[in-house]
């Protein structure tokens, strides 16, 4: 699942480092021309693509991009959780923002985690449905919970949820929801349920999300279908009436977070967005807007996961336990503005002053008891299930 | 026949009788037909450069955008600041540096290799050749995505790591194709007596391939290089299948669109843009002043 | 061009020995080329003398070429031995052998100047560059293009290229100079211009020059000898008066210039006499040769065109025969007309009638008896076909 | 090379090993790395899986093929009939510029056809994201269309048929350019003249000298256009919509999204039947030169 703030981009300056760094590789790439036919068999025994495994006692979290507090811009900069962190900790953190598309990451490391091999990131932020895969088929190490004593302070339903019933093999990063955005310039009014998607008005201009389960969770909803146990039969309405709207052109296109685009130059009237997108979208486009359908809206969370092979155990226990600290924790909520998973984040926030005590109020990153009634999770959907609902979405979406 | 003034039917014209002198094109503007369909034809070429170049006049304008959100896709008002600070985004940055790894190495390779292949079918008759002719064309004819599917299939298979190496290996099987096809039609011409000629004055076939061969071939390796270049820096669908965790600047571009398309994905574009389109003017100014025959 | 030299003896076939007592810079023995099935060469046997202007001639694909590449070492001989100098060169690569070659088509290095191409061999040879320098200044004299010294090959004519492709080749001084149908690109006034100055730099230079060529014309204009070649075989080696005059087969005769041959049956051999029939039954009186014929064996009879008049002119000399004939075509050519005949076997005839033949008074259709002297014909020691009797011409 | 050479006039070899050696590095990579994958594709494409995570199990499933048929039958018409468009535009808007530069390049003309290709230079990717940016809804292009009369407020090009078509027009215009242009260039315009004498309008010359003798570049230029068309799934990515989704969408989703590699691999092996077919007809009639470009 994709949803970053929108944030602009910040000012540093790593052209002479780059610079440098591109003079040394490309002349080893020209080295390398002589062993050409090496590698054939090195390619066998690589380690990894890339910049794999991390140095020595160094902890690698693999994320999603702008999804972390970046203190005058620059991941590492002094103030932000990671530099704090390792002031904390004296663990070495390298973060990355490698992670746009769960079954786009799925499928760069499958292939590795399938022959057991490590790789490289510590800490993994799927979202949990795909985190629930990778508990399925093994591919992640039990969470050594008794190092991180602060996840008591986790909000209870997100410990132990259906993707993970024992709650041993993921952790929440952040939550969040899935609900109506619009364009009030071409839409004209607000929209707050799933059939004003497939008013004819807006033939042509409605978006939807790749992320099948906020797009049929959604249209589900309308229809009355439970997210909690999903079958594919059960399900079949709701990808009927997604088919209709394919077919009959009321659905563009379905889209990752470029629908923040489409949506604010008009090229979409509504679409399924996430929450965190449109708080900031609306900031500085009063025309647009966001709601919860009636019929409810999607509550997801992404995950921390340890991949088996994972060289740092100890540093990643380490990590988890710092970032549900609530004082922790609420720094990096004033960045993402997204649902935290830590209780007392809110308080925290108030206590912060200033642009952050204005977000402990926001209903959509602290929902309160009755918007978090209309909200759904999925329940778990096994290997097979799984594979109907993805092939049904993928020829209605085209693929 | 229509035919504007002046010009004399072809067969009354001198220059065409003189030996020596190139007959093709030379007058060859006067013969395309009426002034007016040459000027609407004219007209239209222009349009087409239009068509060809508008995209490109796109991606250079758009590096002066300054963007409101993640996306640089609507005109948000000048700077400059995109192009003080062209390596910013650090993913982006990367990406495109093992764009250029992957492209210097493979392409180095599949020179070679394609190189020698195409010497071989220029310069000897041998059974098979045509076979492998028919073989040299097939992976250039192949869908991309059939060739990063086998691929794919195939170090899946066999446990290979996905990665630098993968990615390289499928360029330069693409590449190699294309070198050797390239040059193969550039040394199609090559008068192979004159290595018979240098060897006759005392070079052993070494030097002789050394001062004769390699300098004359060379126009046409440069013109396969620079072109595989472009080949292998813009390859998207082959790395796709190939990349596992490595991602090229293409591939960047492309997952990072779900998130954020910065303005500084059209500065490095257009610095390739102007680089390749500099070596060009530069190596056909080259082969123009060394006009070979 | 009707005398006749018959004070020297042709020396046909294999092992022709060099004229005079000359020096031998190539010797060729019992040299086979064969690709695969294909004999391209069949026995290439003689020598080459030092300072000779020597020619190999004949139809392409008859070898002549392949023979060039092996002298030069572009090809090794499937049998024989090549000495070059009394040395075995025969497996030695091109570049360690003291010949070079103009290419046919010159094969000038177009990337270098015209300076750089003559300089190419002095310095694979690693001469110093002051005596590069003085050498291809003489050459490019010799060959009187020291102007162009710094033009690039494509900025020359045709005939400035070939005559820069023979300075390259000259100023290594090598043993022999090989020669590759050089004329060949270039058009007709060139080409005979350029003839008079290959003969006059051979003299200059005075090195040995062994010319290929598919132009009978321009063997007979330049050479010393010249080796016929048909099929792989060498039919003939001798001098150009010796090709024309007295050629020892069928080929011979008709790739050197224009030939009426007619097969005949000898009758008898008498002193330098022989008689022969003929296959409308006359009998003819013909030189011998010099050679002996067994009284009924087939031969060909041999009458150069020239040699042909019509009955009502004079015959220079003893009369040899004459045949009836009709005339099936005349074409004023200036100097002769063009005259051919058919006779009543079925062969057709050539003449080339000068004024004092009086053509004039022939028509197509007219009967006329063509006559010739006795010297005027020649026996060719070889049977041919009666199926292939009548003209045969090289071009 | 010593042993057993030949030559004739132009100094083509005969070799008996020297050939093979110069091929083998080369042939012996395409043979690894595209002749054994597709191989592995054929065997993928007769498997089953146990389950969707497991590896496939040979098993002579033939089933697959007919489900990439009947499933996936739209798919495969709409790549075809899209890639097939973008071919003709490809031709007409392609080449009068070849017939333009060719004639009336004069001395510009290797500049001219260098332009062609200086849209190479930039990752396509990044041009068919300009391209959204020029053909958005509420662009310079589309307010243009507005303004004219009679043209419905809800016209659009971003995705729809006309806007992947379009995508795929541009995109591989340029394979379609070189070729023709190579083979104008090979035309003695003369040709045209004597034409004229006998056909009286410069159009009849055009249709009976010229246009038959650049047929063959129409053809090398047709498949290269075609083929990369026809396997392409960025164009409809971002041109596109779901009702526009060509075979290549389906392949790269089954084969990294949806892991159903026995039906993918079905799939893309039609696609290079298909393909391979109208190659091999192509070199069988005018060889493999013209696909070099």
């Amino acid at each position: 699942m994709t949803k970053r703030r929108i944030s602009t981009p910040s000012p540093t300056s790593q052209a002479d480092l780059s610079r440098r760094k591109f003079l040394g590789t490309s002349g080893l790439a020209l080295g390398g021309l002589a062993l050409g036919p090496a590698l054939l068999a090195a390619c066998s025994s690589d380690s990894s693509g890339g910049d794999a495994s991390s140095g020595d006692n160094e902890l690698w979290f693999d994320n999603w991009t702008l999804y972390i507090d970046k203190p005058e811009g620059e991941l590492y900069g002094k103030g932000g959780t990671l530099a704090s962190f390792e002031e904390a900790s004296g663990q070495k953190i390298k973060y990355t923002e490698g992670i746009n598309d769960n079954n786009e990451y799925f499928a760069k490391i499958q292939p590795l985690l399938s022959q057991d091999k490590p790789i490289g990131p510590d800490i993994i932020a799927l979202t949990f449905w795909m985190a629930g895969r990778l508990t399925t088929l093994g591919w992640v190490e039990k969470l050594p919970l008794d190092k991180i004593p602060n996840s008591a302070n986790l909000i209870e339903s997100l410990t132990k949820p259906p993707s993970d019933p024992t709650g041993e093999y993921s952790l929440p990063w952040q939550a969040g929801m899935a609900g109506i955005a619009y364009n009030k310039s071409v839409t004209g009014r607000a929209l707050n349920s799933v059939d004003d998607l497939f008013d004819p008005a807006f033939k042509g201009k409605i978006g939807m999300l790749l992320e099948m389960r906020d797009t049929i969770g959604l249209i589900a909803m309308s229809l009355g279908i439970d997210l909690a146990t999903p079958t594919f039969e059960k399900f079949q309405p709701a990808f009927d009436k997604l088919k209709e709207g394919v077919d009959s052109g009321q659905i563009r296109q379905f889209t990752g977070n470029d629908y923040v685009d489409d949506l604010e130059q008009g090229s979409f009237a509504a679409c399924i967005g996430w929450s965190g997108d449109v708080v900031q979208l609306s900031a500085s486009n009063p025309d647009i807007g966001f709601s919860i359908p009636e019929s409810g809206g999607t509550l997801w969370f992404d995950t921390m996961q340890i991949p088996v092979g994972a060289s740092n155990v100890e540093g990643a226990a380490e990590w988890m336990n710092y970032v549900y600290d609530p004082v922790n924790a609420a720094k990096i909520t004033a960045e993402v503005q997204y649902i935290s998973p830590v209780q007392g984040v809110q308080e925290e926030l108030r206590k912060m002053g200033g642009d952050a005590a204005a977000l402990a109020d926001s209903q959509l990153i602290f929902p309160d008891a009755s918007t978090l009634a209309t909200l759904q999770s999925w329940g778990n959907l096994d290997e097979e299930e799984e594979a109907l609902f993805d092939a049904e979405f993928a020829k209605i979406t085209g693929a | 026949m229509v035919m504007s003034e002046g010009v004399a039917p072809p067969y009354l014209s001198r220059e065409l009788e003189q030996p020596g002198k190139t007959r093709k094109g030379s007058t060859s503007s006067q013969r395309a037909g009426s002034r007016w369909g040459r000027r609407i034809l004219t007209a239209f070429a222009c349009l087409v450069y239009l068509y060809l170049f508008l995209p490109l006049i796109n991606i250079i304008v758009f590096t002066f955008n300054d963007p409101a959100g993640r996306y640089n896709i609507s005109w948000d008002g000048f700077t400059i600041n995109n192009w003080l600070d062209p390596f910013k985004d650090q993913e982006l940055t990367n990406a495109f540096i093992r764009s250029l790894e992957v492209a210097v190495l493979s392409i180095s390779i599949a020179l070679i290799m394609g190189s020698l292949v195409a010497i071989a079918l220029a310069r000897y008759r041998f059974t098979g050749s045509r076979g492998i002719e028919i073989f040299l064309v097939l992976p250039l004819t192949t869908p991309e995505i059939v060739l990063g599917a086998s691929l794919y299939q195939l170090f899946l298979g066999r446990n290979v790591v996905f990665g630098f190496s993968t990615v390289v290996i499928a360029h330069v099987m693409f590449c190699v194709s294309f070198v050797a096809l390239t040059v193969k039609a550039r040394v199609r011409g090559f008068d192979w007596t004159l290595e018979d000629a240098a060897m006759d004055l005392g070079a052993s076939p070494w030097r002789s391939f050394r001062k004769i061969t390699f300098p004359l071939i060379l126009p046409g390796i440069v013109a396969a290089a620079l072109l595989s270049f472009a080949l292998s820096l813009d390859d998207y669908i082959v790395t796709d299948f190939t990349k596992g965790e490595f991602t090229t600047f293409p591939i960047q571009v492309n997952n990072a669109f779900r998130v954020s398309f910065p303005p500084q994905v059209n500065v490095l574009a257009t610095i390739v843009l102007i680089v390749s389109v500099l070596l060009l003017v530069l190596t056909s100014v080259r082969s123009e002043k060394g006009a070979t025959r | 061009m009707n005398e006749v030299l018959l004070g020297e003896e042709g020396t046909p076939g294999h092992g022709a020995a060099v004229a005079g007592t000359a020096d031998v810079v190539i010797r060729l023995e019992n040299v086979v080329k064969k690709f695969g099935e294909y004999t391209a060469v069949e026995s290439a046997d003689f020598d080459i003398a030092e300072g000779e202007f020597f020619s190999m001639l004949g139809p392409s694909g008859c070898g002549k070429t392949t023979t060039l590449r092996m002298i030069a070492g572009f090809e090794q001989p499937t049998a024989g031995r090549i000495l070059l100098d009394g040395v075995d060169v025969s497996n030695t690569p091109p570049h360690k052998r003291n010949v070079n070659t103009v290419f046919q088509n010159y094969a000038l290095f177009p990337h270098m100047s015209v300076f750089d191409n003559v300089a190419f061999g002095l310095r694979n040879a690693k001469v110093p560059e002051a005596e590069v320098t003085k050498r291809v200044t003489d050459l490019l004299e010799i060959v009187r293009l020291p102007e162009y010294a710094k033009r690039r090959p494509n900025q020359l004519s045709g005939g400035q290229q070939q005559r820069i492709a023979l300075a390259r080749a000259l100023v290594n001084l090598p043993k022999a100079l090989l020669l590759d149908e050089p004329l060949g690109a270039l058009d007709l006034k060139l080409r005979q211009a350029m003839q008079l100055e290959l003969k006059r730099i051979q003299r200059e230079v005075g090195i040995t020059f062994i010319f290929v060529t598919h132009d009978q014309e321009e063997a007979l204009t330049m050479s010393d000898r010249i080796a016929v070649m048909t099929q792989g075989r060498t039919d003939q080696i001798g001098t150009p008066t010796q090709i024309y005059h007295q050629p020892t087969t069928a080929f011979v005769a008709g790739f050197i210039g224009t030939a009426n041959l007619l097969p005949v049956t000898v009758r008898s051999h008498e002193g330098t006499t022989v008689t022969v029939d003929s296959r409308s039954g006359s009998q003819f009186r013909v030189p011998s040769g010099g050679r002996s014929h067994q009284p009924g064996s087939d031969v060909t009879l041999m009458i150069r065109p020239e040699r042909l008049v019509p009955s009502f002119a004079p015959v220079d000399g003893v009369a040899g025969g004459s045949i009836p004939t009709t005339v099936t075509s005349l074409v004023f050519q200036g100097p002769v007309v063009r005259c051919e005949v058919q006779t009543d076997m079925g062969s057709a005839l050539v003449a080339h009638l000068g004024p004092e033949d009086d053509p004039g008074r022939l028509s197509v259709g007219s009967r006329v008896d063509m006559t010739w002297a006795y010297e005027g014909a020649y026996l060719v020691p070889e049977a041919i076909d009666p199926e292939a009797a009548g003209i045969t011409q090289s071009n | 090379m010593a042993a057993d050479t030949s030559s004739d006039d132009r100094g083509l070899r005969k070799g008996k090993w020297a050939p093979y050696g110069l091929l083998s590095p080369g042939i012996l990579w395409l043979v690894l790395f595209f002749l054994v994958p597709v191989m592995i594709l054929v065997r993928t494409a007769l498997s089953s899986k146990a389950s969707r995570f497991a590896n496939p199990e040979f098993s002579w499933q033939f089933s697959n093929f007919t489900s990439a048929f009947t499933d996936y039958g739209p798919q495969f018409a709409r790549s075809f009939l899209f890639a097939g468009i973008a071919t003709v535009s490809a031709i007409l808007i392609g080449y009068p510029l070849a017939y333009w530069i060719a004639t009336q390049g004069g001395r510009w003309k290797n500049l001219l056809i260098g332009l062609v290709v200086v849209p190479f230079f930039t990752s396509y990717l990044i041009r068919t994201i300009a391209w959204t940016s020029l053909l958005k809804d509420d662009g310079v292009i589309l307010n243009v269309i507005h303004a004219i009369p009679f043209v419905p407020q809800d016209f659009r090009l971003l995705a729809t048929p006309a806007g992947v078509i379009g995508g795929l027009t541009y995109n591989f215009l340029s394979f379609m350019i070189l070729p023709i242009y190579v083979s104008l260039e090979k035309i003695d315009f003369r040709l045209t003249e004597a034409a004229a004498d006998l056909y009286g309008t410069p159009w009849q010359a055009f249709k009976k000298v010229v246009l038959p003798l650049s047929m063959p570049g129409v053809f090398a230029g047709s498949l290269l256009v075609f083929i990369p068309a026809a396997g392409d799934y960025l164009n409809n990515r971002y041109l596109g919509s779901p009702k526009t989704s060509m075979i290549g969408t389906v392949v790269q989703d089954k084969f990294l999204v949806q892991f159903d590699y026995p039906v993918a691999a079905a799939l893309s092996l039609v696609l290079m039947a298909i393909i391979t077919t109208m190659v091999l007809i192509y070199s069988k009639f005018l060889g493999t030169e013209g696909l070099a470009v």
